[in-house]
């Protein structure tokens, strides 16, 4: 009775301060799970999550203060590679956040009257001009996020969907029918 | 007697070339109308060097290479260019692309050509210019532009390549030409040569075209170092990389350039072209085509670029049955989506498919593994493995299975017990991977900017601050800072109202009838406008098209 | 830094080790209250498997207490010490019950409890424990079959040395057919323990075999 | 006519098993010739067991029936477990089985061509386990059993269980030649002695091994139609002679040699049959050397120390959980990249 | 403590996170004791008290417990209530230890009671921790109880056969042969059977999941139409 309490006692002595020294010794600073997260996201930099960009929603993730569902750029793809990372399962879209077309906005230079706005707006800086210039969208560094839309006071900002070209057009999954029988005319 | 390698795998079709090899080459009739893309190659597309209502001569440039990978386009006649706009090309997705037409005035009138007697006196830079200018591409169906392959860069080439094999079913565009035109191949290839300072000239033709054999090898007995070999006959050898394996024993993985190993290969075809383009002058604006199939007399053509391959096939006389066209041969060709679309420098071959000539695919079951493909793959690769991945989309795992090393020869789907459309899952495969690249790309540049313009925010916000105080230090130290905040106030008022009037301005410069102020401009000012608004209409058009298509998806 | 390390440890360490403390005597009350009774009930059930082969009405000492330790022998198959169990009535001795194994099963050992009357009559086998293939050799278990009870009664009076074999062989004893290893073992085990009962039968019931 | 290429080679799931049904047929047919033609009513019986299951699964499924009925894997499945358990066994035994292989095995597997096991195997070795008892009464090949059945008392016996009047089962059956050499060890026989009692023929058992030669002679002819490629045979068979063959020199008493090993048990069948079945082998040549390897291995192993009276069935199962491993781990080198690894 | 928060904690324990077949965890126990009906529950049962205990246990002290020590004292807590009900089984009911035996010190191990423990008992009350646990360990009791009878029907055609040794030697009349003369199915009492028989079950779970959502999301559209 005595010697079982006085090994028990000895062992949960040594090991609690191991264990209380272990951990302050070997603590993990920072969290390399934003990065993953933030390799996942397309970095559109939109704020359509409701955080200002894609790394802060990242951070957001990882904190497990947000869900996984809030990019829209993204697609549904996007929520698939969030939960395999995170080994949650997949959620679709919440209400108010809708994947759309991938697009890239169009300035038109007629309308423009060269204020700047929609140049401070974007966070890729993917317009280029100066005050009283007219600007225009690099097309191929757009990406989409529509953020240089509202700011603009003359309404010449439209985002255009990227249409399919033979350059981006790809091979279809093959879908075939098992029982031809059923499905040719 | 040369020592012949082999390659592993292979397939042995029925190779159906009897009904086209038959009778000469025969020069198809002018047609209506020619609709020429002014992509037809590998790399960039040309840009347009002429207008709509433009009289145009045969053989003129009517698009100019543009960009270090790219080739010229040429009038395949002489006629009236009547649009320039998207139409719809031979390729497997239906999409239409930059295309010119052209409406042939019967004339068929050629511009000054530059012959060129003497080439070996000319400088081997300005023979690479002649062949981009005259369009001069791979005629095998890679259509890769020749001027950039035949330059060795550092590398010593030993040994020239020339593909006669043609092993695809039906297809004898290739043994006709060299059955007739023996002759003037080698001229280009003697050319092509000089170019790659080459030792060696290796012409490989499968042991089934005994004619096209003999006519090269009479035709080679007046050129050195020139040799005509019989390679058997078996399916993919006539694939580039499986002809060099099989005359030198070199093996060209993919990604790898030949010339790096000291091979290059073009083909026969091209290389007729090549020594037209050089020695006449002649740009690239015809090529032989297999027109065979489901049609009443099979026969090769010599067809103008651009020709309507509706034309082509009522050339050859139409057939009721016919079930849908093919470019190119049987196991690797494209099912075109419309025979509006014309004959480009890659229609080696159409073929007019009907239910008898190629049945309806059988039902189709699930992988054995029974590696009959795997035994066929001439590229040793495992295709039950990038099957497995291709369709669980796994596409790491079939990056690591090799899957770019795959040539789509499909050998694999021709053995296939199940009928698996198995080249068609590695397209698939190919087509996400190069996109989620370009994702990837797009993702990691946009995230590179926008944490450079974090940091110059953050820099301009710490300047400004520091300027600030710095003024405000100066200021103190001279006399006491203004109490009120008015000066800053005023100018920001300024600004609003500047806003509002260039905003009441603007509204009313859309609102006007007419929108552009057009009078009193300079030509170059007037081009940039009319450029402008020509990238807003095709913005528009892209835009309108894929709208167009989703309901197809 | 090294102050709160060391100070982390400590608290740590002694949050542990009330806890250990704490269910450690929590346990030994437990097992103070509980151990007499858990050797009942071990005693109980060793009693319970003796009783099926041990009829109640061959005994009346405490066969439990009465045992004997049986040293290694060719004839038992034992490899360690054993214990044998005496039964008597009235003060004779009655029964004696041998721990026996059969090497030689379809795939390994098997253990037996052999209760033998002291007229050399068996008075009972059951199999303790076997590896043989379940459902086929494993009808020695009385659990699955009747089998092993075609023991009781006999004795190598009754049957001569060619009986104490399977049918297939030439003997008495019935076998399931397509399984003949095990029983074969069996009874060749049980035969062997009769003999050793006949060499040993007086020291059995008496003092002791040195 | 979607995708190219647009011819395809004549040839078809459905052909293929259909050959090596019918590379079967000489060894059935030596079967018959010993043991009589209760083998041929386990046959039908399990085709019938097969054929049913499969377009049950396939219906349960939702997945087109007639295709995949046609295939005849289901029937191949069939002939090979019925080929592997005793031919007088109780009909629901087969039944029991064949049910096993093709809804369990197969199907909750996802079918033809996603199951990790054989089935046939799979099949057999939950029979051997369940019911070993009925397992092991093996037809004594003809004139060897104390007396012969004719074909209406093996019926009767299949489905109703009784035998003649005067006629025990075990006069009418043995164990397998290896069982009995087992058996015979176990009890401290000697080999010579052993290898001299009448089940045993020339090479192995009187009539299993012409069976065996029967099975033979089937897979030549798949190697020779190129149904089956030489690695898995020739590797399974070569170890299997070496190892058997090592142990034989050491101890002649207690290994047999390994022409016994070979014509004995379900070696032939194996070789040709079992292991090669492509769904539940490796792919690559290098990869079916090692399984064919491990295979011979295991056999010998189970055979000489196992516990059941055959060890292919569960050798096959216990290579054929290695089978993505091995497949991984020996992919070959591809064109233009030999020099890579 | 709402009346719906029980409930909602039940029906989780219960089906919605099944611990057998569902979370798949302590599959050691659940293959090994469930070759019949009695083994089977018996061990649930006592499973069922040390997660109930444990929850319960953890959640009175989880504010006294560093986190780095979190781990350590959990598990000390769910050992000494194992050995406790070790060392009662073992006084009270002998024959059923002996037939349990390694599984009972086992339960330490069975990750679904740390589980439960880390996951519920360590963020909840103390009632809420308790009855979480014995949601959990009723899930489990359930699984091991249909599983156990499958395979002992299959193996053995019988149903409770061995409920003397828990319930004394009168309750054998209690034990059905489900079918009379049966041969007997080997491989359902033996480890792969118990794996065939859990796939099963997890199959059947799926499958009736799969058909009340694909009923709800029928009904849906006509409700909102409606």
């Amino acid at each position: 009775m005595l010697s079982a309490l006085l090994a028990m006692g000895a062992i949960a002595i040594t090991l609690g301060a191991v264990l209380g020294f272990a951990a302050i010794r070997f603590r993990v600073e920072g969290n390399p799970l934003v990065d993953k997260i933030d390799a996942v996201l397309p970095q559109t930099q939109c704020g359509q999550c409701g955080y200002p960009g894609c790394k802060p929603y990242a951070t957001a993730i990882a904190e497990g203060t947000a869900d996984i569902n809030l990019c829209p750029p993204g697609g549904e793809e996007g929520i698939h590679k969030l939960a395999d990372l995170l080994g949650t399962e997949f959620k679709p879209f919440g209400g108010s956040t809708v994947p759309k077309p991938k697009s890239v906005a169009l300035i038109d230079e007629s309308t423009c009257i060269g204020c700047t706005l929609c140049i401070q707006a974007c966070p890729v800086d993917a317009i280029v001009g100066a005050a009283k210039q007219m600007h225009t969208v690099i097309a191929a560094e757009c990406t989409g996020c529509e953020l240089c839309v509202p700011p603009c006071p003359v309404d010449c900002i439209s985002m255009e969907p990227i249409a399919d070209t033979t350059g981006n057009w790809k091979w279809q999954y093959p879908v075939y029918a098992i029982m031809p029988s059923q499905t040719a005319p | 007697m040369r020592k012949l390698h082999t390659f592993h795998g292979g397939v042995h079709p029925a190779t159906c070339k009897t009904q086209s090899n038959g009778s000469p080459i025969a020069k198809a009739k002018l047609p209506s109308k020619l609709v020429i893309p002014l992509r037809q190659h590998v790399g960039h597309s040309a840009r347009t060097t002429v207008e709509v209502g433009e009289r145009v001569r045969k053989g003129q440039i009517i698009g100019q290479a543009d960009g270090h990978v790219s080739s010229a386009v040429h009038a395949s006649t002489s006629g009236t260019i009547s649009a320039i706009g998207m139409q719809p090309v031979a390729h497997p997705s239906g999409l239409p692309e930059p295309c010119i037409t052209l409406i042939p005035d019967g004339l068929d009138e050629w511009m000054e050509l530059e012959p060129c007697e003497d080439w070996k006196a000319v400088p081997h830079s300005e023979l690479r210019h002649r062949l981009r200018n005259a369009g001069v591409v791979g005629l095998g169906g890679a259509v890769f532009p020749s001027d950039m392959k035949l330059y060795a860069h550092k590398h010593k080439i030993k040994t020239l390549v020339l593909n006669g094999a043609e092993c695809e079913p039906y297809i004898t565009c290739d043994d006709l030409l060299m059955r007739e035109r023996a002759e003037e191949v080698l001229k280009g290839a003697e050319l092509m040569r000089e170019l790659l300072y080459a030792d060696e000239v290796l012409i490989g033709i499968e042991d089934n075209k005994p004619e096209a054999i003999a006519a090269m090898r009479d035709a080679a007995g007046k050129h050195s170092g020139m040799e005509v070999i019989a390679v058997p006959t078996i399916y993919p050898g006539g694939g580039a990389k499986q002809l060099i394996r099989v005359l030198t024993g070199i093996e060209v993985a993919a990604g790898v350039r030949s010339t790096d190993l000291g091979v290059q290969c073009f083909n026969v075809g091209t290389a007729y072209s090549a020594w037209r383009a050089i020695r006449f002058g002649e740009p690239l604006i015809s090529r032989i085509v297999t027109v065979t199939g489901n049609v009443e007399s099979p026969q090769n053509f010599e067809a103008l670029i651009g020709m309507p391959i509706a034309e082509l096939i009522a050339q050859a006389g139409n057939l009721p049955g016919t079930t849908g066209l093919i470019m190119g041969g049987p196991m690797m060709g494209v099912l075109l989506p419309s025979d509006k679309a014309g004959v480009v420098k890659a229609t080696n071959c159409i073929i007019a498919a009907s239910d008898a000539l190629f049945p309806p695919p059988r039902p189709v079951l699930p992988c054995i593994r029974c590696t009959r493909c795997a035994d066929a793959c001439p590229a040793e690769l495992q295709p039950q493995d990038l099957y497995w991945f291709a369709r669980a989309k796994n596409f790491t795992k079939a990056e690591e299975y090799h899957l770019f090393d795959c040539i789509e020869c499909g050998a694999c789907s021709y053995v296939c017990p199940s009928n698996i459309p198995l080249v068609q899952y590695y397209r698939f495969a190919k087509s996400e991977i190069w996109a989620q690249q370009a994702g990837q790309k797009a993702a990691d540049a946009a995230r590179e900017r926008h944490e450079f313009r974090e940091s110059r925010l953050e820099r301009d916000k710490r300047e400004k601050a520091e300027k600030l105080a710095a003024k405000e230090k100066a200021a103190a130290r001279s006399e006491p800072a203004p109490v009120s905040d008015k000066p800053d106030t005023k100018p920001q008022d300024e600004i609003a109202r500047k806003i509002q009037a260039a905003i009441d301005q603007a509204k009313a410069q859309a609102a006007e009838v007419k929108p552009k102020n057009t009078e009193q401009l300079t030509p170059q000012q007037m081009a940039e406008i009319a450029e402008i608004e020509a990238r807003r209409a095709r913005i528009r058009e892209i835009a309108q098209a894929s709208t167009d298509a989703q309901p197809r998806e | 830094m090294r102050r709160t390390m060391a100070k982390a440890a400590l608290m740590t360490a002694l949050n542990l080790s009330a806890f250990a403390l704490f269910g450690t005597a929590l346990l030994a009350f437990i097992y103070n209250q509980t151990h007499e009774r858990i050797e009942k009930s071990v005693e109980a059930e060793k009693l319970r498997l003796i009783s099926q082969i041990l009829p109640h009405s061959l005994y009346d000492n405490d066969i439990i207490k009465d045992t004997l330790e049986i040293l290694p022998d060719p004839l038992l198959g034992n490899e360690g010490k054993t214990t044998a169990y005496r039964a008597r009535l009235d003060g004779k001795p009655s029964v004696v019950v041998l721990e026996a194994v059969a090497p030689d099963g379809y795939s390994g050992k098997i253990f037996m409890l052999i209760a033998i009357r002291e007229n050399g009559e068996l008075a009972g086998v059951r199999v303790v424990s076997h590896k043989e293939t379940p459902g086929l050799g494993d009808y020695i278990d009385i659990a699955k079959s009747d089998w092993i009870r075609g023991f009781d009664g006999k004795s190598t009076a009754q049957y001569n040395d060619q009986d104490w074999k399977v049918k297939k062989d030439g003997g008495k004893f019935d076998y399931m057919a397509g399984a003949t290893i095990t029983p074969r073992a069996v009874v060749k085990a049980v035969h062997k323990a009769l003999q050793y009962f006949a060499l040993h039968r007086d020291a059995l019931f008496a003092g002791g075999i040195r | 006519m979607l995708f190219s290429p647009y011819i395809t080679k004549p040839d078809s799931v459905s052909k293929i098993m259909l050959q090596v049904l019918f590379a079967l047929i000489p060894g059935i047919a030596i079967y018959v010739w010993f043991y009589g033609p209760a083998i041929l009513v386990s046959l039908l019986l399990a085709s019938l067991t097969a054929l049913s299951t499969e377009a049950l699964m396939l219906k349960l499924r939702e997945r087109p029936i007639a295709p995949f009925l046609k295939d005849n894997s289901a029937l191949l499945t069939a002939w090979l477990l019925a080929l592997s358990i005793p031919p007088l066994a109780p009909w629901w035994l087969i039944v029991v089985g064949t049910m096993f292989a093709i809804a369990i095995a197969k199907h909750l597997y996802g079918g033809l061509g996603s199951n990790p096991f054989n089935p046939a195997m799979i099949g057999y070795a939950v029979l051997i386990i369940s019911f070993p008892s009925q397992m092991t009464h093996w037809l004594a090949p003809g004139g060897l059993g104390s007396a012969g059945l004719d074909f209406q008392s093996q019926l009767n016996y299949i489905f109703r269980g009784a035998l003649p009047d005067g006629l025990t089962l075990d006069g009418v059956t043995m164990a397998t030649p290896l069982d009995t050499l087992k058996t015979q060890l176990h009890m401290n026989g000697q080999m010579k002695s052993i290898l001299e009692m009448p089940i045993y023929g020339r090479l192995a058992g009187v009539g299993s091994e012409w069976v065996s030669l029967g099975f033979l002679l089937g897979g030549i002819y798949l190697y020779a139609r190129r149904i089956i490629g030489w690695h898995i045979p020739a590797i399974f068979l070569i170890t299997l002679f070496a190892i058997s063959g090592v142990f034989h020199l050491m101890d002649p008493a207690r290994y047999a040699g390994p022409l016994f090993q070979w014509f004995s048990g379900a070696s032939m069948l194996g070789a040709f049959f079992i292991l090669t079945d492509p769904i539940t082998s490796p792919t690559t040549p290098k990869g079916r050397m090692i399984f064919a390897f491990g295979a011979a291995i295991l056999t010998f192993l189970i055979r000489v120390y196992g516990g059941f009276p055959d060890g292919v069935a569960f050798a096959t199962l216990l290579m054929n959980i290695c089978v993505p491993l091995i497949d991984a781990w020996t992919q070959p080198a591809v064109f233009g990249r030999k020099d890579e690894r | 403590m709402s009346y719906q928060e029980f409930r909602d904690i039940f029906y989780n324990g219960v089906w919605k996170q099944n611990t057998g077949i569902v979370q798949l965890l302590g599959m050691c126990p659940i293959l090994a004791v469930s070759t019949s009906v009695v083994n089977g529950v018996s061990l649930g049962l006592a499973t069922t008290i040390v997660m109930a205990l444990s929850g319960a246990s953890v959640a009175l002290i989880r504010q006294l417990v560093p986190n780095e020590a979190r781990i350590p004292v959990f598990i000390l807590i769910i050992a000494v209530l194992v050995t406790a009900i070790q060392y009662l089984m073992n006084a009270y009911l002998y024959s059923l230890y002996v037939v349990l035996g390694i599984f009972i010190p086992l339960i330490v191990t069975n990750c679904i009671v740390l589980a439960r423990v880390e996951a519920f008992a360590a963020k909840n009350p103390a009632s809420q921790s308790a009855f979480d646990g014995m949601a959990m360990g009723l899930g489990l009791t359930a699984v091991l109880a249909v599983l156990g009878g499958l395979r002992e029907i299959m193996g053995h055609g019988t149903l409770l056969s061995g409920i003397d040794l828990a319930l004394g030697p009168s309750a054998k009349s209690l034990v059905i042969t489900v079918l009379p003369d049966y041969h007997g199915f080997l491989l359902a009492i033996l480890p792969p059977g118990a794996f065939i028989t859990l796939g099963c079950l997890i199959a059947g779970k799926n499958w009736l999941n799969q058909r009340t959502e694909s009923r709800q999301a029928r009904i849906e559209p006509v409700i909102s139409a409606a």
